[in-house]
């Protein structure tokens, strides 16, 4: 490769990052002048002790968890089948994966509500835990597309077929196949669709408010328009989760490496 | 009685039929090549055999229990595929072991074996490795090693040499057919590659449309092909039409059209000859121990082999030879 | 392939397609309820009719185009120059096209508001077209993960280096190379990248909101929030233009495998 | 002064050197083989040629003109890939015609080239076909159609079969050949197939870890190997030595190893061989209309060639037979 083009290479990441950076260093720096004239973690401080910040945090978390146990539950063995036996369905399957990237998170929730309303035949929305389970779902499809997407890209690195007839070759059933060939070969693509599904339920709003729900996503709506510097410091905050769930999917992509020749 | 039968047996994919009434017995320890062109049906057979497609009628009976209702996990029967088929995050010993532990065999039995079987393909150190740290020909020596620890009734090879460099292909297909003699275990080896069937197997199945032309040893299917397909798809062919007389170059052979193999016409007058054909050498190809020789002869383009001999250089495009054969080697072609 | 698998299959398929359109019919059966007793299109005649919604909704479309083109200009160069020159550089850039999945909108916002501020070195949200122009800039970073995935995704089905090098040994500049060897076979993937990219940028609410301009989103929010029936019929609206995005998608897609061995 | 010369040529990426000292004047019209292993450096030198990689020193020059520092799209030289890199959204003819669309020739004369190339290559009525519809062999040949059309100084062939059938090979490879010499087009050919080298080429570059072993025609390379790494490679080798006394077989041959191939060994007497050794058949392989025998012979593995004879078939494994040959045969290896 020439200097020139190497060069060109730098240039064009580092404007990248510039893209990225620089709006976030601005944020950070005004995050840190909660006290006038010198630089603080004031802001921080206030954020991480509000009892509110915490409650709803956690409630967050709890919810990514079982959003990414449904995801794997429902994403791993369609995808496996899909592959394996309807390779002529996997535009159709592929192609309902894509709905939620494109149909407002609005209407599935307007949808939600009509559905399973107080007066319908499914009261979920009557109690505390049929609301929650109900955002469970909702985030389930929200992060669909992602979960199946990096399920698949994983799926596509092995040659699925193959590997099957070879293990039924060698007397190996449906569930031994599952557990002991597929997954485990699948398993960093399905930690990455984790990691994205959890920075996505994070910072999710539209759903939680609509369903009244104590989210980290409204929280972050809430301060970013009644305060002046906490906003700022959420905001980093926020990115940092990102930044460190990117860094693991990152991780698991490079550890994955090692298990596997160039493919 | 053949160990494995398969008798009458024919498959469908919808309205395209690929296999037809195809029957074969394979005595135990007997080592079964299915010759023929992609799409010929061979690899349908060695599927149904396996248990991967279900057949739309017929039987396959192994040591006379008929196999076709069983699944495949249920058959025992060890299989090799082109693409190796090793499970990436297994190690090399657990890839071997693997259908030991699943029979649920004993862990010690079970390190016995993978140690055995490491040895038999000559790989005995690598058991900690990846697959993805081993070349080809060393992950295919480990699928077959994986294929036959669990004491398979058949092994059966799906173009197992076919993703390999030409080198180690010739060495590994003598090594495989080294260890099937080795523990007498009846095999079937499915390929398109001619050269392939002929230097390896006890007996060959040409396959063409579906159908299994000719069943015969190596030397029966190249010297006496029974079809003008497998005259053609195994070994390389020169077409002499006799004249109205029956004559060929003035000897009485009969009607008809013969074929000779490029071995059995000889550059220059030889003395079991009774043929000879004045030509015109057309192209020379150097392929290292054999040349081959193509001449106009007789109205038609006779391609012949002769061994390189360092004393004497191939002969120039363009001169005139005299070429000789026996009329003993001549195939007459229905 | 047995009678069971077929089975399984269609019934997989029949369970996705009606998580997704039984809200959906709920949602429909309810728009149209909006004279008493009967069913009729009152609802959709009421928004169709609305100026606001014209207004908000061609303001949108107008914004998805110029998204559109930006995302081209950037991505399509880009894409080609890391595959052909800087493979080593493909996670990075990966990674950097992944973060505004992951970064909540909300983060990217208040970086620029604090970076293009009136007070700024570059005061773009001082005046109209510089909102705009912002808000242009948001949506492309948006849509940066769905457009780099399909351009890269449609350069992966084919052989870019040694069409390039083919392309050179016959005589071809950069230019000619871009043009009419890359373009034309990517074609497909841009345009199911835009299609994507259309389908976000009109149902966006967060970004539009937090600077103030008139576009779909945010009307859906409004309404949605304010009227019985409305918000149904918007719902529904809005699903049927993702809709014929997806549809167009499909066609498209169908469309490159005529054009290509199966690969 | 050769129409092409390569003059010290070096190459390395990093502390990598892949070609050292690299030196080669082709005449036109010459057909030209770069033949080793995979990491010999052969595909980098023709990438040089191309101008897609730059030489770390050295000189390429074409009819005189330096043209290392040209860009490749200003060199005029014709590239077939092995992975045949049509443009697919184009058509056959569209692909054929693109060079000269570049260079801005008139839609009339693009059109005239087009149809000539593709009755050249024996294609005349695919020109409005896309490359998917084609065979690979059908692709390979219009990239060469491609190539050629914008009549270039060079050809250059980087592996160009490698991704075909074994029968679509052999005849594409001969095709190349007449279409080469009819055009009288200087070529260089890169490949890992001694016997594609050897059956194509007017004389071979053997390349081994960056440098050129020996350059000569392939009857030279296969008879008279230079280095111990060509005659290994090119060809089997059977590997003799000789005792203390200087002798093989209780003849004079002179201290050290020697070589022979496996068509100077036969099986019995012959007039001509004066070395006879007792030996047992160890392998038999029947390839065709060659039987390759291995035979253990003097504490050594003799791997010898015959025709196929279907009158006579071949040894048993483990029959006592004599090998003959003559010392003549015999290369010295250094």
């Amino acid at each position: 490769m020439s200097l020139y083009a190497r060069l060109t290479g730098w240039i064009v990441l580092l404007f990248g990052l510039g893209y990225f950076f620089i709006p976030l260093l601005g944020l950070t720096e005004f995050s840190l002048k909660a006290r006038r004239g010198v630089y603080s973690l004031d802001a921080y401080a206030k954020i991480i002790g509000d009892t509110e910040f915490q409650a709803t945090f956690s409630y967050s978390v709890v919810m990514a968890l079982v959003t990414i146990a449904f995801g794997i539950l429902i994403v791993v063995p369609t995808a496996f089948w899909v592959r394996l036996k309807m390779p002529w369905a996997r535009p159709y399957v592929e192609f309902l994966t894509l709905l939620p990237l494109v149909i407002p998170a609005i209407v599935i929730v307007f949808g939600y509500i009509r559905l399973y309303n107080t007066s319908s035949w499914l009261p979920l929305t009557g109690t505390v835990t049929g609301t929650n389970l109900l955002l469970a779902f909702g985030y389930t499809v929200l992060a669909l597309p992602y979960m199946y997407r990096a399920v698949d890209t994983g799926l596509r690195t092995i040659d699925v077929a193959t590997l099957t007839e070879a293990a039924q070759s060698l007397g190996a059933g449906w569930a031994t196949i599952l557990t002991r060939v597929i997954l485990p070969n699948v398993l960093p693509a399905v930690l990455s669709g984790a990691f994205l599904t959890f920075a996505i339920v994070i910072g999710e709003f539209t759903l939680a408010a609509l369903l009244d729900r104590p989210a980290f996503g409204p929280y972050l709506q809430r301060i970013g328009a009644n305060k002046p510097y906490e906003p700022f410091a959420l905001s980093v905050i926020a990115f940092a989760i990102t930044w460190a769930c990117m860094g693991l999917i990152q991780l698991v992509t490079r550890f994955s490496k090692h298990m596997k020749a160039e493919s | 009685m053949p160990y494995l039968e398969i008798a009458r047996l024919e498959k469908s994919f919808g309205a395209n039929r690929v296999v037809t009434d195809f029957n074969l017995g394979v005595e135990q320890g007997e080592f079964i090549s299915l010759l023929g062109p992609s799409g010929c049906g061979k690899t349908t057979v060695l599927r149904m055999v396996a248990g991967f497609e279900r057949p739309s009628s017929g039987a396959i009976r192994i040591g006379s229990e008929d196999v076709v209702g069983k699944r495949p996990n249920q058959r025992n029967i060890g299989m090799v595929f082109q693409a190796y088929a090793l499970f990436p995050n297994l190690t090399v010993a657990e890839n071997v072991g693997f259908g030991l532990k699943i029979k649920g065999a004993r862990r010690d039995e079970i390190t016995a074996r993978v140690a055995e079987m490491l040895a038999l393909i000559g790989l005995p150190d690598l058991g900690a490795r990846y697959p993805f740290q081993l070349s080809g020909g060393q992950q295919q020596r480990v699928a077959l090693a994986r294929a036959l620890a669990p004491k398979p009734r058949v092994l059966l090879l799906d173009e197992p040499l076919s993703a390999l460099d030409a080198k180690v292909r010739v060495s590994l297909r003598n090594e495989i057919r080294a260890i099937q003699r080795d523990l007498g275990i009846t095999t079937i080896f499915v390929t398109h590659d001619q050269e392939e069937a002929l230097s390896i197997s006890d007996r060959i199945v040409v396959m063409n449309a579906g159908i299994a032309d000719q069943v015969g040893t190596p030397f029966e299917i190249y010297n006496r092909p029974t079809t003008r397909f497998v005259a053609n798809f195994v070994g390389q062919l020169n077409l002499f039409k006799a004249d109205d007389a029956g004559r060929i170059g003035g000897v009485a052979v009969g009607q008809g059209d013969f074929a000779a193999r490029p071995e059995a016409v000889h550059l220059g007058r030889e003395a079991e000859s009774d043929i000879v054909l004045p030509a015109t050498v057309e192209e020379v190809h150097f392929l290292g121990s054999v040349i081959r020789v193509t001449a106009a002869a007789a109205g038609a383009r006779i391609a012949l082999d002769t061994f390189n001999r360092p004393d004497m250089p191939p002969p120039a495009v363009g001169s005139a030879v005299e070429l000789s054969l026996s009329s003993r080697d001549l195939i007459p072609l229905k």
